[in-house]
């Protein structure tokens, strides 16, 4: 019986992890600062791919997990100079540049590295409970998911960049006004939201095929839970990626992963429907 | 002289299936440059057009119609998915090119315009199935993509274990571009099947090896489609791909004399190939085979090649052996071994089927020679007897 | 006339200022000059240009011709978070609170970015405000007009610029609290040395702080009126225009 | 009523406009007389697009409702010719399976519509939830390859695709070739002019005015989803439209004209055209069909890259869109021209602002 | 006769009641002042009444009929109309198609196009008609704003600081403009606080304070009054 309900928790926690480090990037990038980041997988693609590199030439895993998400960030500062910061004022046209850069990325990344990449195989090992093994890595997964939702938390709502950060993406021209350096905070911020993506496939390239349009697999999870999230990401993404984990997981230990996925778009849909702002709009108290 | 032949080649060379469809182009490639070297067909030189449909359906459609349409294409080579397959079908059999398709497939086409050079279902999964049962017992599970090839590749399983009077203690369709799998690892391991039978599809799909390693499932795995197409075993860190067996009329490690020439003059062509998949593999075999239709038939006409056809002795000595071309379903014949991979991702030959006629067709009442079905039959979606 | 050789009373000097909006000039030829600890108020008609005059000011609006010196420094080509930094401080007309985010933390963030202001601060604008230290935690997009307005009063003091420039801040602000912002505008000036330059409506406000004023018509400050002259009548004559 | 053929709603007015739409449109049709006729085929399937580019321009550019479910309609159409042609027995049926497929879009944009404007759901949660009703519609089919999948005689057959169905017939003659460009090509002016007109009346107004403040709309005594729904209704027809043409032309349609990423693709044509105008994403979603296809063609896998660096290319350097910013640049390279004779005449009589 | 009555209407957000158990009549032909000070919940009152917020309790009735359940745009084509506190115009289109969109559903062709002009000139934007109405000046978007209202040509013009960012002079124009529509027989409700403006136009006032009716009367007995002076109008007003 502890047994079925480890599962439960497991599997639960494995779906979870997925959604919130997918979507964690994107909860910055495209729900705080509104660019709509067509590109999110490929600085995903990005950390996994230099992880994978850097394990390669025998750098330790963690170590290369970290430095992959260093580049993605810096490599998302540089992006953020030389194309997204034109587009904060017009974020429908960052759509069509960030989908560009994604297309320029994955076939270059097809042409230079090539079409298929040797994996490096999930550290960590696995343990057993009653009578099913478990990859103990999965967890660490869970808890890297909820270390990274505290650590945005504490970034934005409880240090001086963060306030000045929010202040920016909510009127950048206001906050210029009153001497905040909006261009490098929005540079700073785009940073962590690709460092975060870079840290998402950094942390999944030991458990999966690396192919350069991997990235594809992630964008959906990861728009639908920043969306649902509504307007504040920070108290909205962990309570969106709760609820679709639940749906998920119960459909898919029910009724499969045809059902889990397409009733997890359904429940989105019906989310939305109900709460036409998203879940932070109830859980945003008006008033005192 | 007379101008060249034109085949036209549709593989996807970007996109999701680009690490497929490389080998693919390098087959046709390597073929043509060899059939040019020793003097074309019927004296004419092979050009070669090929386009990028870069995994996309529509341009499969577009770009069949401007290979047959504008360049007039003498044949028409290519498609990875079933999808793309069928994109292409309602184009060409409005004209009178012959297509080739290239593929390993769930199986069941039965269409005069339309060459299959891969394996199909009698020819892997009644070898496979039966061979897994012996070996590791009568329970298995099934993976399988969410789609036609996994679907109906799932019911010739179903239809052999009966046979065979075997047990299928689950099936699981994922749907293309999923990526985990935790949940999967342990429906596999509440159901205790004695093997597992994985005909899931893709470069996301496959992240199920090293989530199912890293989660000790330890489980014989079966597969149609596994190490000769997607040479996971190449792709994944060991032991991810231990203990996969797999049927296929091709494996880059099969190491006969004619295998070990053939892989010689790729590998001197193409140094950095990672593998030489079967898809490739059928690639180039289907350029022999044009060749060998042509000058037998005298003739570039679909009408005349499928005349020699029609006698059975429509044949190529290929690298595998010698296949040939089923007259009822068009369908070809292969040499077909069953490999197993060892902890190490090793591949071992276990077993030499010799060779397999594609008879299925022919024995649910396709017959080519007599009529033109254009359809594509299952277990269960028969010809109707008329 | 072109100076840039202003003597260091002159906390800010305009010269022969351009600007506008994309191949339309608004402002066209402004001069202007105040002194340290001046309240000066400009007024004008609905659309001459006053609140442009106070965007190239901050630097929100590219200048296009003409010079902005700031205590004898040609600021004219610092960005507006730069001119922030070094002591300006801005009150936008239509308030522009950031509407997500507590009224505590609009006020951090003038009070973060802001000069060294001193911990009394907050405590000052709580009192002058009593509004909004009793809203602390409610979102400043849900507030009344003129509870917005007060905050973005109260997030420019709080960052204690030397020179704080206003646009019409006593719009849709009750007559009591209109009032007691003159007095906290005149206290700021007398205990802080602030500087104010604001723009006006009501001739109340304008009468009870400004020490001179500036008339702008068209893009241009035609008439400045100083000392006696910024009384009822002489005022109200230059709003009727 | 002409008169609503011009207005502020549309870019592109006057004699000069008119004659350019005409010397175009003459252009379009004589083309097959002198072309290759794979080309006037291959022409005629890029303007079957441009139906569902044109409805989401009037949605999104019109209406400001980014709806990523383009496709949803495009797939409801098309599978619903497939099973009304096969159905139907094919021949001048047709016909009516294409008008009954479009009928069937609507219905359903009708359906989807009211509960998401009713429900008040706007902006990116609009994106979203349309997004979300295309991938369910792709990953149901996706997994219909089973015979129990039917609909009537028609298999849906899965990701493999449906077949079988008739491409348009009249009588015994397939509208084909540049018959259906022809067809096509009527299509795309009736459509176009009739859209132009559409948001240069009074409801183009409101449209207009909603996308800017909806509130304000409301204020004015209009009930705005009313409006918002015929706006869905008639862009999601026109990507039904689409649909139905599309498997009439290639007699096939699969479930990955459904799902990502061609959900996504007329979100790029028309934001690459300038998604504020007509003109521009007629003009706009022609051209990058064409582009991408011939970049396609010649370039292999070079292709993406250059149609990433396009796409990217044209953001950065043409914010209104790459046909709105090469028309204003030629507009203002007119208007400058003139100016400069102007000045160049009134020479010294012009006062110097003093 | 009572064109407007709001029966015990209370709004809460949250743990906040913005405004509370409030009774209050509008007379057909009357020009009504509401004042109060800033959050008293005036604007809430105002979007009560058009509908854009639900009341938490109480009931709404215009001409007689309750019309608390309706949408914002039924009560509009009611005969009501409104101009908001923050400016809220078409700021992406020109400013006639701002007054058009306004107009269009009561007048056609050449007729609206001259009640169009009209309105331009009255607003004073007649030189500004192409000018996409979000570049105009603050002021002149008031004044848009004003405009679009008054094209509806309603029973009853709820006017939510009009004056704010107006000169005395404009200010003194638009107190006599408000007079002629009301002349006409237009119901006005104005919340303002700009005493000068209420002492022009008024002839009866509310105040409301912390969302509850504080006092009414004329404007006379509502200045002479020492409570309200306390919490609203400061010195200078007390007189
Ligand atoms: N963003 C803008 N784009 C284009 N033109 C603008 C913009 N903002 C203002 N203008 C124009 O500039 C002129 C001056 O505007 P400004 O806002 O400076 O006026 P103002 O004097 O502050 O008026 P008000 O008293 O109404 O606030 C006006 O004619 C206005 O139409
Ligand atoms: N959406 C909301 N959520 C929470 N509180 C709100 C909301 N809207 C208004 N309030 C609060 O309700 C009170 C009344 O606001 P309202 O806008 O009606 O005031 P007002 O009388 O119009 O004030 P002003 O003169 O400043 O415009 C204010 O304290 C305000 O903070
Ligand atoms: N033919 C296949 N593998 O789809
Ligand atoms: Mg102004
Ligand atoms: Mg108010």
């Amino acid at each position: 019986m502890s047994a079925e309900l480890f599962s439960l928790f497991y599997q639960f926690a494995d779906v979870f992890a997925f959604l919130i480090l997918s979507a964690a990037g994107l909860a910055i990038v495209f729900g705080m600062m509104g660019v709509i980041n067509m590109a999110h997988g490929e600085f995903i693609m990005c950390g996994a791919y230099v992880t994978v590199g850097l394990v390669n030439l025998g750098v330790p895993l963690a170590v290369a997990q970290i430095l992959a998400a260093l580049t993605a960030g810096l490599i998302g500062v540089l992006v953020e100079f030389l194309v997204v910061r034109r587009f904060y004022k017009r974020p429908l046209d960052s759509l069509l540049a960030t989908w560009g850069l994604s297309l320029i990325v994955t076939q270059s990344m097809l042409l230079i590295v090539g079409s298929a990449v040797r994996g490096i195989g999930t550290p960590e090992g696995s343990f057993a409970i009653g009578g099913y093994t478990f990859s103990t890595y999965r967890l660490v997964l869970f808890g890297c998911a909820v270390a990274v939702l505290a650590g945005l938390y504490i970034i934005f709502m409880k240090t001086r960049f963060g306030v000045i950060a929010r202040a920016t993406m909510q009127n950048a021209a206001m906050a210029k006004a009153l001497g905040a350096r909006t261009g490098r905070i929005y540079a700073i911020s785009f940073g962590i939201g690709t460092g975060l993506a870079g840290l998402c496939g950094a942390l999944y390239a030991p458990t999966m095929t690396l192919i350069p349009t991997m990235g594809a697999t992630f964008v959906v999870e990861s728009f639908v839970t920043v969306v649902i999230g509504g307007a504040n990401v920070l108290l909205g993404t962990a309570p969106a990626a709760v609820f679709l984990a639940m749906i998920r997981m119960a459909l898919n230990a029910s009724y499969g992963q045809i059902i889990g996925q397409i009733g997890m778009l359904v429940a989105v849909i019906l989310i939305i429907r109900v709460l036409p702002e998203g879940l932070s709009s109830v859980l945003v108290r008006r008033g005192r | 002289a007379e101008p060249p032949l034109k085949v036209g080649l549709l593989e996807d060379v970007s996109g999701d299936l680009a690490f497929m469809g490389m080998p693919k182009l390098h087959g046709s490639q390597l073929a043509i440059e060899e059939i040019n070297k020793s003097g074309g067909i019927l004296g004419r030189q092979i050009e070669l057009i090929h386009l990028d449909p870069q995994g996309d359906n529509a341009r499969y459609q577009e770009f069949g119609r401007r290979l047959l349409n504008r360049d007039k294409v003498d044949v028409l080579i290519g498609g990875i998915t079933s999808a793309s397959r069928e994109a292409l079908r309602p184009i060409v059999d409005r004209t009178t090119t012959p297509y080739f398709y290239t593929n390993q497939y769930e199986g069941g086409v039965c269409d005069a315009s339309m060459i299959s050079m891969g394996a199909v279902p009698e020819q892997q999964f009644s070898t496979l199935i039966p061979w897994m049962v012996e070996k590791f017992g009568k329970k298995v599970y099934v993976i399988a993509a969410d789609y036609n090839f996994g679907q109906i590749s799932a019911e010739w399983n179903r239809k052999i274990m009966k046979d065979l009077g075997g047990e299928v203690v689950g099936e699981e369709f994922i749907p293309l571009g999923v990526s985990q799998f935790a949940q999967t690892i342990q429906n596999i391991q509440k159901a205790k099947p004695d093997w597992l039978l994985t005909i899931n599809v893709g470069a996301a799909q496959d992240s199920f090896f090293e989530q199912a390693a890293a989660a000790n499932l330890n489980l014989p795995m079966g597969s149609s489609i596994k190490v000769m197409l997607g040479f996971e075993h190449k792709r994944f860190k060991p032991p991810a791909l231990n203990n996969m067996h797999a049927t296929a009329n091709w494996f880059e490690e099969i190491d006969t004399p004619e295998a070990t020439e053939f892989k010689k003059r790729w590998h001197a062509k193409f140094p950095d190939e990672l593998y030489i998949n079967d898809m490739g593999y059928n690639a180039y075999n289907a350029l022999y085979m044009y060749k060998a239709l042509v000058e037998k038939a005298k003739s570039i006409k679909l009408d005349d090649m499928r005349k020699v056809i029609a006698t059975g002795d429509a044949c190529i000595d290929a690298p595998e052996g010698k296949v040939c071309i089923d007259p009822k379903s068009q369908h070809t014949s292969h040499r077909m071994r069953l490999i197993s991979v060892g902890p190490k991702h090793e591949v071992k030959v276990e077993k030499d089927y010799g060779t397999i006629q594609p008879y299925w067709l022919g024995e649910i009442g396709c017959d080519l020679t007599k009529k033109n079905d254009k359809d594509q039959y299952t277990p269960s979606h028969l010809p109707k007897k008329s | 006339m072109l100076t840039n050789v202003s003597s260091p009373e002159r906390i800010i000097d305009v010269a022969e200022l351009w600007a506008g909006y994309g191949a339309t000039p608004i402002l066209q030829g402004v001069n202007m000059s105040v002194w340290r600890g001046e309240i000066v108020g400009v007024i004008g008609r609905n659309g001459v240009g006053k609140s442009t005059l106070m965007r190239c000011l901050i630097g929100l609006l590219q200048t296009w011709r003409g010079t902005i010196s700031f205590m004898g420094q040609d600021v004219t080509a610092l960005e507006a978070d730069a001119r922030a930094r070094a002591g300006f401080g801005y009150i936008p007309q239509g308030r522009d609170v950031f509407p997500q985010m507590t009224v505590e933390e609009n006020l951090q963030v003038g009070e973060l970015i802001g000069g060294p202001g001193g911990k009394k601060l907050p405590e000052l604008v709580y009192e002058y405000f009593p509004r909004l230290k009793e809203r602390r935690r409610q979102a400043a997009g849900t507030m009344s007009g003129g509870e917005q307005q007060q905050l973005a009063i109260g997030r420019a003091l709080i960052g204690n610029p030397s020179l704080m420039i206003l646009d019409e801040p006593s719009e849709g602000i009750q007559p009591s609290i209109v009032q007691h912002i003159c007095e906290a505008l005149r206290s700021f000036r007398n205990e802080l040395g602030t500087t104010i330059i604001f723009v006006e409506q009501n001739l109340d406000t304008i009468l009870a702080i400004a020490e001179r004023c500036y008339i702008m018509e068209k893009g241009k400050i035609t008439r400045s009126l100083a000392g006696a002259e910024v009384n009822e009548d002489d005022v109200r004559e230059q709003l009727l225009l | 009523m002409f008169k609503l053929l011009e207005g502020p709603q549309t870019l592109g007015r006057g004699k000069m406009f008119w004659s350019c739409f005409l010397v175009v449109l003459a252009g379009a049709l004589a083309y097959p007389s002198f072309a290759d006729s794979y080309d006037v085929g291959n022409f005629a399937y890029f303007l079957i697009w441009i139906f569902m580019a044109l409805g989401l321009c009037l949605m999104w550019g019109y209406g400001g409702m980014l709806s990523f479910g383009q496709t949803l309609f495009f797939g409801i159409a098309g599978y619903g010719y497939g099973v009304l042609a096969i159905n139907m027995g094919g021949g001048t049926a047709t016909i009516a399976a294409l008008v009954l497929s479009v009928v069937l879009a609507m219905i359903a944009a009708g359906i989807l519509g009211y509960f998401m404007i009713w429900g008040g759901i706007n902006g990116i949660f609009f994106g979203i939830v349309t997004l979300s009703a295309t991938l369910v519609l792709a990953f149901f089919l996706g997994q219909t390859a089973g015979p129990e999948w039917h609909i009537g005689s028609a298999r849906l057959n899965g990701f493999n695709g449906m077949k079988g169905m008739d491409p348009l017939t009249v009588g015994d003659f397939y509208v084909e070739g540049s018959a259906l460009y022809y067809v096509m090509v009527a299509l795309i002016v009736i459509v176009y002019l009739a859209l132009r007109m559409l948001v240069n009346s009074g409801i183009g107004n409101v449209i207009v005015a909603t996308r800017e403040n909806p509130q304000r709309a409301e204020m004015l005594g209009y009930d705005v989803r009313k409006y918002q729904l015929l706006t869905f209704v008639i862009g999601s027809g026109l990507a039904g439209l689409s649909g139905a043409l599309y498997t009439s032309w290639g007699q096939f349609i699969t479930p990955s004209s459904i799902g990502l990423p061609a959900a996504a693709m007329p979100i790029v044509w028309v934001a690459f055209s300038g998604r504020s105008d007509l003109t521009a994403t007629l003009v706009g979603a022609f051209l990058l069909l064409f582009g991408f296809q011939t970049i396609t063609v010649y370039s292999q896998q070079a292709a993406l890259v250059l149609m990433g660096v396009l796409l990217l290319a044209t953001v950065m350097l043409a914010p209104q869109g790459f046909v709105l910013g090469i028309g204003k640049l030629a507009a203002d390279w007119w208007q400058a021209r003139r100016r400069r004779s102007d000045v160049a005449e009134a020479g010294r009589l012009q006062p110097e602002e003093s | 006769m009572a064109l407007v009555e709001v029966k015990g209407v209370s709004k809460r957000f949250g743990g906040l009641t913005a405004v509370s158990g409030v009774d209050l009549t509008v007379n057909a032909g009357e020009i009504h002042c509401l004042i109060g000070p800033n959050g008293a919940g005036k604007s809430t009152l105002f979007k009560l009444i058009v509908g854009l917020y639900p009341p938490t309790e109480g009931n709404i009735l215009f001409d007689t009929v309750d019309i608390t359940a309706e949408r914002p745009y039924a009560r509009v084509q009611r005969g009501m109309s409104i101009k908001m506190q923050a400016p809220s115009v078409f700021k992406e289109l020109p400013v006639r198609q701002n007054i058009q969109t306004a107009l269009q559903e009561r007048l056609s062709g050449p007729e609206r196009i001259a009640e169009e002009d009209r309105l331009l000139t009255l607003l004073n934007l007649a030189a500004d008609c192409d000018k996409l109405a979000g570049a105009l000046s603050h002021g002149q978007q008031q004044w848009l704003e004003i405009g679009m209202a008054l094209a509806l040509k309603p029973q009853l013009l709820l006017l939510d600081e009009p004056t704010a960012g107006m000169s005395p002079e404009e200010t003194f124009k638009t107190g006599e403009l408000i007079r002629s529509f009301n002349a006409e027989g237009m119901t006005v409700l104005v919340v303002e606080h700009d005493m000068a403006f209420v002492r022009q136009v008024a002839q009866r006032v509310t105040v409301l304070h912390l969302g509850r009716i504080f006092a009414r009367g004329t404007l006379e007995s509502i200045l002479q009054d020492g409570k309200v002076a306390e919490i609203y109008l400061g010195k200078t007003h007390a007189h």
